[in-house]
């Protein structure tokens, strides 16, 4: 039996919230899965709800946010984008990304929004449950995305989102751009780090571990199991609690 | 799960003793600047006062301030060798090797007096200390022996 | 063209700031210029230091403070040197004062910037074992304490700027071009470590576990990334086994530099022991082809690693280094010294690097028009390492060539004796003094206390609720005024704290912010200029030691602020205005010594004016060196000397007295009383003068082993010199031998005399160059030529010159047998062999005179080391005086070394005597020791406590024996007061009573 | 407002048949009678219609009986009915804002019609997330805003004075600066205007005339903006005239600052005297002073070119203007004009084209590939259609340029916090739907300011930005949504004032207030929440959509499996 997908939906209420009713008013058919959440505008949506959302199991998200150019207001959908790009990447350290799409939808798209709409719950049937449904999650992935959570909420990321515009497409504190390739690069390794680093802290949660033992866990070198750790002994987030035989190991403080 | 992390846990709701600490102005007391510097937590129990040398210290100070109610003194100087004045801390540790025998006759707990030393590059360390210290007082408990009515 | 009293010196190391305290406090005006963003060089990266092991931080730092304060000093950081023109005494120098983005004027250095910055940058203080923001600050106790914006990494976000409560941050702030104008210029540029290049055979860069000894430094220091834990890169486990391999990138005809770096057998042996230290499970083991140890107890400490610490020395120059790819840990395949190839597995390699010249060198040659050597260090004249090739531009430290820490400072204090000596007549014609109000009179007026609080930005106010504190302030007994500010520190809130003094008639103020060893100074200058004595000032510290600590517990916090500020309040109430002792300065000089060092110091002196008593105890001038013919390199140490002794004898502000022995001295810094006995009749001869400078030198050790004296054949090194110098026996001769080491390291003098290696191989050489027929063998234990030296090591064994190595247990024998001389000696790798000679030599070391040292100790009040060597005042930093005041130090008395080091020497005893000399009266500090005499009881404690012998017992009219202090010799550590049985003595600023009030009146 | 309200929530929910729109589909009252199952709910019921007189007052009457503080109405779609039920519950006392809207209709049975199961576990899934956000609703305030009813126009040209003469006379207190020492602005250099050859200085005259002739419109000429602050309706503002500092409250803000000419400085020969600019051909004709036959017009001269990719649009009608007045005065006059394209939109722009060759214009079109060369008596330009060069001699070359934007215009746009585009020119809020609006309330934009425009357009223009600022001076207080972004007092701590929210605010509703702190300024704040979700500390919260609110309406969805 073909499983039925529970997907969250975001809609903007300007464009693609009118769009929605006005598949209602024309009585466009579309599949029930997605239940939705009114927002004012797709730049609202905090990364961190998308996280969450994925947490509670459920098997897609969907943002909707009015065409770009059309944003109710001026530019939030332009944010939407940044935002959005960036869980995608850290969902790409899960596997998860394709679990959750942004699009645009007017308030005069109701086919299109049926459209869309039957397309992403036809693609997530495509590809299965959520691998984080309540019956049986998988706690290993759990994990991970508290850490991705944990991670897109740092100030470093969140701050170097709330920038990308600025810096990118306008000019920075210098009067320069700074070309996207060099914001990627940069936002990339911060993902990367803050991520490892996330991993690390819930790990050392759980109990006290050895550099060894977090790098067997997250499966990546020692050697940057370390470096991150001396990073996060300096914002003093971990310390180093004993000396067992020749292994030192790190508590959360 | 280690003692510090318990410690900072508990710590709220546990009591804090009020320890004065007599810190040499050229290696300690620059090496709690570093550890404020460096962000590093520390129970809020010492209340510091700065002489430019551990040898400065005269054992009167220490016994006053356990007769004025205070829970526990740290004393702390630099390394031996390191001392700004050639040789201050030495003349202070012979000092107080004494006065601990001293407390002890008298009655008085010598685990409330401290020594340490800790250097300007120590921040780490001095804050390491003052954890294990401050530990170590709540275990002797309060000094109310003495404890003036106010 | 005019001479100008103002001098531009390069580099704000070590060296640097030494050179420039020195000249500040002898009244030239200074431009200390540094290319990074703050001073302190190397050795603030360093952990500790040998051989004393002192934590280098906690010397260093005072030092930079006070670097960064002076008045005279001025500061630019992020500098580059674009254009030098002019001459000696008038330079016109062009800078470019690179922009730093933030106001250097308004930074505070709190450091949220660098907390909130989203983009990270490799740390290059902690030798990129660390990554910092963009946005940062070089290490936490920078001076100056400014951060700075890293535009290599900087997206230019802005996200400082909007943080910045101080709004330092400016990011249109541009490059700036001065012009300076200079009268003399140093040069301190200190060194580049070498860095083995891409797929070097160590592995370094490629195996984790391989790091270079100044990041191990990084790794070691307690305030490094690791904490001072010791932890191996690739897995952060404690490296059991740690393997010092020696000579990377040193003494290294292929991929390095053919030098000896001189510190690396040094620093590793240091290493070695704090990782010990550090890590108790640590077995360090230490791959080297010689030990050099050349230095001042430095033989002892190599002792002292070996007996105390465990630390291996293996004889071997190690090759290559591989990796187990499983574990990660290094495999060490060696020779040792009995030929045996063995493999050992290491978790942790350090790679001693040696000292390169500066990146920079060719470029600040080229700028400087200074001439650079073959390697790129500068060039400097033969008989004075600190001159270079272009008149009035000196150098110092490293960039001379390799050195340590205490021949750098001394160095540095060398080329500002030279600068003295150049612009002497310039000094004081650039400094300004503030011209400051009367004092207010405030004594037994009932305290008026001002307290002002700091919100440091949010710093303190994020955490510690301001103005309850503020108002409870308010509410303490004496305080008339509780005021709160958002930067106390800042230029205007001076103006309101001057106000706020004058509005409320205050007489003690508090401030509540920051630490008072970074800020105490501007605060009492600031009350100063209101007209209150600086010293009715009190500080608490509510933020590196409260806010900061504390940010999780804001109530806690702020209990803790009101503690603090009631305590300061307290204790301000008790304060008393001091005085600043002031005492005359007689402008003369005693020299004791008529050796280089001397005869040096005294021509240096007279040079600028000084009239200058120097005084030899035989009959002639020359010490030492007389012995001398050559050096190493080449110099004709004769032709100098007597050219010396001319111009010394020819000098009318010199006063030599040969045949002289002091009688008694007597007074202190600034005025002292000396009378001595001098020539063949006698004749008493009494003078006043300020300083002293101990130049008594030392002794060549008179042989009784090798059966020296037993045979005419067996002779010293010396008498060898002269006879290769004034015979033509050598061409008799067809095989020498010579022994090294003869009276040193060993039990009796357990110390390197330094020289003997270089003296072997010059006398050798030229042996060789005389008569080439002639067989040299020189039998060492380490052949220790250090620096440049070691260019001569190897031409000495191209020459042919046969070494051989044997072991300190196995020493040769020497049999004298009818007309032949017989050596048998152990070698480990080839075993016993015998040689037979016509002339054996023995480099006999260099002893200092114990007796006469030891009278002139107790005369002068100044202490000998083990070894009977003056003992100097600190050994890494002040290398040239006494702790006792207005006493200084140069040369063989010191402990044995080079003519050029001793000539460095005394021109720095020179340099530091003019910090003294140039003022007409010299100012003590106010917080002293004072005695009340009725209440001593002359027990004589305190004189024992006191370091710098400023006590002494007085037999007084009416207490009978009493202490007496001598407030301009103190340094108020309180020692004496601690230790006081009748609580006589208190110290002035930090009294009883004020530590009492301290600790009573708390709240509950 | 408190973190949280004192309360338990206590929450009737009401389902809507809406006739058979819903009820048809699914079992409403099973729907009613487990919303009464879900937390916080202690009443629920269904109605046929909720919207009903019937249906509003069932709410009013559970509100009173059941003590309701929180109502869920599960229906239509908000966009159109929240307001009446938001209205029908502050009748009886709650604050409006504790209600919530649940849509089962428009996005539930209306477009799952043949799945009524789906679609009854859709819409028992959105009652749920419904009541989980309704019990985490706060009351809000309106932000109510006192209007200045008084208008600033920047810029005394023929937009600016048409704006401000529409303002004055619909009766509002009136300012008009010009930095030049007169008004008119372009105006003054004009000779004759297109398409109706009405004299300029006419219709300058009489422009000015009307304005010293009116009450309560006070002129400022050599006159500058050197500060503003506040927001809509409330701008106080300084005025620098030649130095003297002038202190006003307005309440709205119209730039009109118009454009300036671009002078080919080093351009085909320019020199002033006899290669001169059309704007100097117009002062010779208004002086009658031009004595020459031979005159050759060269269009598009640094414009549409890499430097300035647009059109000015006004320089083919002026120079056929120009070209019909000389062949009209001067029958025997040569007139040559060379053009790229000639842009004459409209029935009465071609018409002047038509009688411009009537006349003998000579029209040769040259390209940007082949350059022109101007030598000192002739002009060589390549035709493409003959495809070869053509020697055009002159005794007197004009040059027809852009317009370009002002030079001050950054200094400006940085003073309004508003935006400028690529050019230079200010940019509005939309360039459809609001081509007179800056996204800033209360500051409006017309004439060349925005891009070049002729006398016509600009005057329409001045109108239009009067009539949008009229909507809001009408009002003595306009209400502001209260459903804005703000620093919530126990999130300070939080904000270390990085900024980011700032800059990412297309309102400029958010500042550094003079204690250095975050401050949101309601009346500026359009709710978009972008702030919240960017700030770097999550400080900021958007009230009626909070991260609390949300976040339930998350967890309730995803909580226990509905399927």
């Amino acid at each position: 039996m073909s499983f039925e997908p529970r997907i969250l939906g975001f809609l903007c209420n300007w464009c693609s919230y009118a769009g929605a009713d006005l598949a209602g008013v024309s009585r466009i058919q579309y599949p029930p899965n997605m239940r939705v959440i009114r927002v004012m505008c797709s730049g609202r949506v905090d990364p961190q709800f998308i996280f969450e959302a994925l947490q509670q199991g459920l098997d897609g998200v969907y943002v909707m946010g009015c065409h770009i150019g059309d944003c109710h207001y001026l530019e939030g959908n332009h944010e939407a984008i940044k935002k959005f790009n960036m869980v995608i990447k850290f969902l790409s350290i899960v596997n998860l990304e394709n679990r959750v799409r942004l699009d645009w939808v007017s308030a005069s798209e109701g086919v299109r929004f049926s459209e869309l709409v039957s397309e992403f719950i036809q693609d997530i049937k495509n590809i299965g449950p959520s691998p984080l449904r309540r019956d049986c999650p998988d706690k290993r992935l759990m994990e991970k995305l508290k850490a991705i959570e944990r991670a897109a909420a740092s100030d470093r990321i969140r701050a170097l989102v709330g920038r990308e515009r600025k810096i990118t497409e306008q000019e920075n504190v210098y009067g320069e751009k700074v070309s996207q390739e060099i914001y990627d690069e940069l936002l990339n390794t911060a993902i990367h780090d803050e991520y490892i680093r996330s991993r690390i802290l819930i790990l050392l949660e759980k109990e006290p571990k050895s550099v060894k033992d977090i790098a067997a866990e997250i499966e990546i070198d020692p050697n940057k199991v370390l470096e991150n750790i001396l990073v996060l002994k300096g914002r003093a987030q971990v310390d180093m609690s004993e000396i067992v035989d020749i292994t030192p190991i790190y508590v959360r403080t | 799960m280690n003692e510090a992390a318990i410690e900072n846990k508990g710590e709220i709701k546990q009591w804090n003793p009020k320890i004065i600490a007599f810190l040499c102005n050229w290696c300690s007391y620059a090496g709690a600047d570093l550890a404020g510097v460096s962000r590093i937590q520390y129970p809020p129990t010492i209340r510091v006062v700065r002489v430019p040398c551990s040898g400065r210290i005269n054992p009167f100070f220490i016994i006053k301030s356990l007769m004025d109610g205070w829970d526990g003194v740290v004393v702390s100087g630099c390394h031996p060798g390191d001392c700004h004045y050639i040789s201050g801390n030495l003349v202070a540790r012979r000092r107080f090797a004494i006065l601990k025998d001293l407390l002890d006759f008298f009655g008085i707990e010598p685990e409330r007096v401290q020594f340490m030393w800790a250097s300007a590059a120590e921040g780490e360390r001095f804050a390491v200390l003052i954890k294990k210290i401050t530990k170590l007082m709540r275990k002797v408990g309060p000094n109310d022996r003495f404890k003036k009515k106010w | 063209m005019k001479k100008v009293g103002s001098v531009l010196v390069v580099g704000a190391g070590i060296g640097g700031s030494q050179a420039s305290l020195d000249l500040g406090d002898a009244g030239y005006k200074v431009y200390l210029v540094e290319s990074t963003t703050s001073i302190g060089g190397v050795m603030a990266q360093l952990d500790k230091t040998f051989p004393t092991n002192d934590c280098a931080m906690c010397i260093v730092s005072p030092k930079l403070v006070e670097t960064g304060r002076h008045q005279n000093v001025d500061l630019f950081i992020n500098v580059e040197i674009l254009d030098v023109k002019g001459e000696a005494g008038n330079f016109t120098v062009k800078i470019l004062k690179k922009t730093l983005h933030v106001n250097v004027d308004k930074c505070t250095g709190c450091g949220i910037c660098g907390r909130e910055c989203p983009v990270e940058a490799i740390d290059i203080f902690n030798e990129g074992l660390a990554r910092h923001s963009a946005t940062s600050v070089k290490y936490p106790q920078a001076v100056p304490l400014v951060y700075a914006i890293n535009r290599d990494y900087c997206i230019g976000c802005g996200i400082c700027l909007g943080v910045c409560k101080a709004k330092a941050v400016e990011y249109g702030m541009e490059d700036e071009i001065m012009e300076i104008n200079v009268g003399a210029i140093i040069l301190a540029p200190g060194f580049d470590e070498y860095i083995p290049p891409e797929g070097n055979k160590y592995g370094y860069g490629k195996f984790k576990n391989v790091v270079t000894s100044i990041e191990f430094e990084r790794i070691l220091s307690a305030s490094g990334p690791y904490s001072g834990k010791i932890l191996r890169p690739s897995d952060g486990d404690v490296p059991e086994k740690v393997a010092f391999l020696q000579c990377i990138g040193s003494r290294d005809y292929r991929d390095g530099q053919p030098y000896c770096s001189s510190v690396c057998c040094m620093y590793t042996t240091k290493e070695a022991i704090i990782a010990k230290e550090h890590m108790n499970l640590l077995n360090p083991t230490i791959f080297s082809m010689d030990i050099r140890a050349y230095g001042k107890d430095f033989d002892k400490y190599i002792h002292r690693a070996q007996e105390e610490y465990g630390v291996r020395y293996i004889r071997s120059r190690i090759s290559h280094l591989e990796e187990d790819p499983k574990t990660q840990d290094l495999i060490v395949t060696y020779e040792d010294e009995t030929g045996i190839i063995a493999k050992e597995m290491y978790n942790l390699a350090v790679l001693s690097v040696g000292l390169n010249p500066p990146n920079d060198a060719v470029y600040l040659s080229e700028k400087f028009g200074v001439d650079l050597n073959e390697f790129n260090f500068v060039r400097t004249d033969i008989f004075n390492p600190v001159q270079t090739s272009r008149a009035g531009i000196f150098a110092c430290g490293a960039f001379t060539s390799p050195k340590d820490i205490p021949e750098t400072v001394t160095q540095a204090s060398a080329a500002a004796g030279c600068v003295n000596q150049l612009l002497h007549d310039q000094r004081g014609t650039l400094i300004t003094e503030k011209s400051l109000p009367p004092e207010i009179f405030v004594a037994g007026q009932p305290p008026r206390i001002g307290a002002f609080i700091c919100h440091c930005g949010i710093n303190i106010g994020g955490y510690v609720d301001v103005p309850e504190v503020t108002r409870y302030a308010g509410t303490l007994p004496n305080v008339v005024l509780a005021d709160r500010n958002l930067y106390t520190c800042s230029a205007d809130t001076q103006t309101i704290i001057k106000e706020k003094i004058k509005e409320y008639n205050l007489n003690r103020v508090i401030v509540a912010s920051c630490t008072p060893r970074t800020h105490e100074p501007l605060f009492q200058e600031t009350i100063r200029e209101a007209g209150l004595n600086r010293y009715l000032f009190q500080m608490a510290n509510i933020r590196d030691q409260c806010s900061w600590v504390h940010m999780h517990e804001p109530e806690e916090a702020t209990r803790k602020a009101k503690d603090l500020i009631r305590m300061a309040v307290n204790s301000a109430r008790e304060i008393q205005p001091l005085e600043r002792i002031r005492l005359s300065v007689t402008p003369k000089v005693l020299v004791i010594g008529g050796g280089i060092s001397g005869m040096v110091a005294a021509r240096n002196l007279a040079f600028q004016e000084f009239e200058t008593y120097l005084i030899e105890k035989g009959s002639v001038l020359g010490g030492h060196a007389r012995n001398i013919y050559t050096t190493l390199e080449g110099g004709n140490v004769q032709e100098y000397l007597s050219n010396l002794i001319n111009e010394i004898n020819s000098n009318k502000l010199i006063h030599v007295y040969t045949q002289a022995k002091i009688e008694n001295i007597e007074g202190y810094i600034g005025n002292f009383k000396t009378s001595i006995i001098h020539g063949e009749k006698k004749e008493k001869v009494k003078f006043k003068h300020g300083v002293v400078i101990v130049a008594t030198g030392a002794d060549e050790y008179e042989p009784t082993e090798f059966l020296y004296g037993k045979d005419d054949r067996i002779i010293k090194q010396s008498e060898f010199e002269k006879l290769i110098n004034t015979t033509d026996d050598i061409r008799k001769k067809k095989s020498v031998v010579m022994i090294q080491c003869v009276g040193s390291r060993n039990t009796e003098h357990p110390y390197c005399s330094r020289m003997c290696c270089a003296e072997a191989i010059k006398n050798a050489i030229k042996t060789k160059e005389l008569n080439p027929e002639t067989e040299v063998i020189i039998l060492y234990r380490d052949i220790r030529t250090y620096g440049f030296k070691e260019l001569y090591y190897r031409k000495a064994r191209e020459a042919g010159i046969f070494f051989i190595r044997f072991d300190e247990t196995k020493p040769p024998e020497v049999r004298v047998e009818k007309d032949n001389l017989k050596i048998i000696v152990e070698n480990p790798k080839i075993g016993k062999i015998s040689i037979d000679s016509d002339m054996i030599v023995l480099s006999v070391g260099i002893v200092a005179n114990g007796v006469e040292n030891e009278e002139m100790g107790k005369m002068l009040k100044v202490p000998l080391n083990e070894d009977n060597f003056y003992l100097e005042a600190h050994v890494k930093l002040r290398p040239v005086e006494f702790a006792t005041e207005g006493i200084f130090l140069a040369g063989l008395s010191h402990c044995p070394k080079s003519i050029e080091d001793s000539i460095s020497q005394a021109n720095a005893a020179v340099s530091r005597a003019c910090t003294i000399l140039s003022k007409d009266e010299i100012e003590a500090e106010g917080k002293v020791a004072c005695i009340d005499i009725t209440r001593c009881s002359g027990c004589g404690m305190c004189v024992e406590n006191c370091a710098y012998n400023a006590i002494e017992l007085i037999l007084d009219r009416r207490f009978g024996l009493v202490a007496s202090i001598n407030q301009v010799l103190c340094k108020g550590c309180g020692a004496c007061s601690g230790n006081c049985r009748c609580s006589a003595i208190d110290i002035l600023g930090f009294t009883g009573e004020q530590i009492y009030e301290m600790i009573t009146g708390r709240v509950e | 407002m408190s973190k949280k309200s004192d309360e338990n929530p206590r929450i009737g929910v009401f389902i809507c048949h809406c006739g058979s729109n819903i009820g048809g589909l699914i079992d409403c009252k099973k729907l009613a009678e487990y919303s009464g199952t879900l937390p916080e709910v202690v009443y629920s019921e269904d109605n046929v219609y909720t919207c009903s007189e019937t249906g509003l007052n069932a709410i009013k009457k559970a509100i009173k009986d059941y003590n309701l503080n929180r109502v869920v109405v599960a229906s239509c779609t908000p966009r159109t009915h929240e307001p009446l039920f938001r209205e029908c519950i502050a009748e009886v006392g709650l604050n409006e804002y504790l209600f919530n809207f649940v849509n089962i209709r428009d996005q539930c049975t209306w477009v799952h019609m043949k799945d009524a199961e789906g679609a009854y576990k859709k819409a028992r899934d959105l009652v749920k997330m419904g009541a989980a956000r309704a019990a985490k609703l706060e009351p809000l305030d309106k932000v109510s805003v006192q209007i200045q009813p008084v208008a600033l126009i920047i810029g005394g040209g023929v937009a600016g004075m048409s704006a401000a003469l529409n303002l004055n006379n619909q009766g509002y207190e009136t300012h008009l600066i010009e930095k030049e020492d007169q008004l008119g602005g372009r105006l003054t250099s004009l000779h004759t205007l297109f398409p109706s050859n009405i004299d300029a200085s006419e219709l300058l005259a009489n422009f000015v005339n009307k304005i010293q002739l009116a009450k309560n419109l006070t002129i400022y000429i050599s006159a500058k903006l050197r500060k503003i602050d506040g927001f809509v309706g409330n701008y106080s503002v300084e005025i620098d005239k030649a130095g003297e500092i002038i202190k006003l409250m307005v309440g709205i803000i119209i730039v009109a600052v118009g454009a300036s000419l671009f002078i080919p400085k080093h351009m085909l020969g320019y020199d002033g005297k006899k290669r001169i600019t059309q704007q100097e051909l117009e002062v010779i004709l208004k002086n009658n002073d031009l004595n020459t036959n031979n005159i050759v017009m060269i269009q598009c001269v640094g414009a549409r070119n890499e430097e300035r990719s647009y059109c000015s649009s006004v320089c083919c009608m002026t120079a056929l203007k120009n070209a019909i007045f000389i062949s009209n005065k001067n029958p025997g006059a040569h007139i040559t004009i060379l053009f790229r394209d000639l842009y004459t939109p409209g029935t009465k722009y071609e018409a002047m084209y038509r009688k411009a060759r009537e006349l003998g214009i000579l029209f040769i079109r040259y390209t940007e590939k082949k350059e022109l060369k101007v030598e000192e008596n002739e002009v060589r330009v390549f035709n493409e259609y003959l495809g070869e060069e053509i020697i055009v001699p002159y005794d007197l070359l004009v040059l027809s340029t852009p317009l370009i934007a002002n030079e001050d215009n950054k200094a400006l746009a940085r003073l309004l916090k508003v935006p400028l585009e690529s050019n230079d020119f200010f940019l509005e809020a939309h360039v459809k739907l609001r081509p007179n609006d800056f996204a800033t309330d209360g500051i409006f934009i017309g004439g060349a300011a925005k891009w070049p425009v002729d006398i016509t357009e600009a005057i329409t223009q001045g109108y239009a930005a009067a009539s949008r600022a009229s909507t809001i001076l009408s009002h003595d207080v306009i209400e502001v949504e209260g459903t804005t972004s703000y620093l919530p007092e126990w999130n300070k701590n939080l904000c270390s004032g990085c900024e980011v929210c700032i800059k990412v605010c297309p309102y400029k509703a958010i500042i550094k207030n003079e204690h250095d702190e975050i401050e949101i300024i309601q009346a500026l704040c359009k709710g978009c929440g972008v702030c919240g979700a960017t700030c770097s500390k999550q400080a900021i919260e958007i009230k009626h959509f909070t991260n609390e609110q949300i976040l339930s309406e998350i967890y309730a969805c995803g909580g226990r499996d509905v399927y």
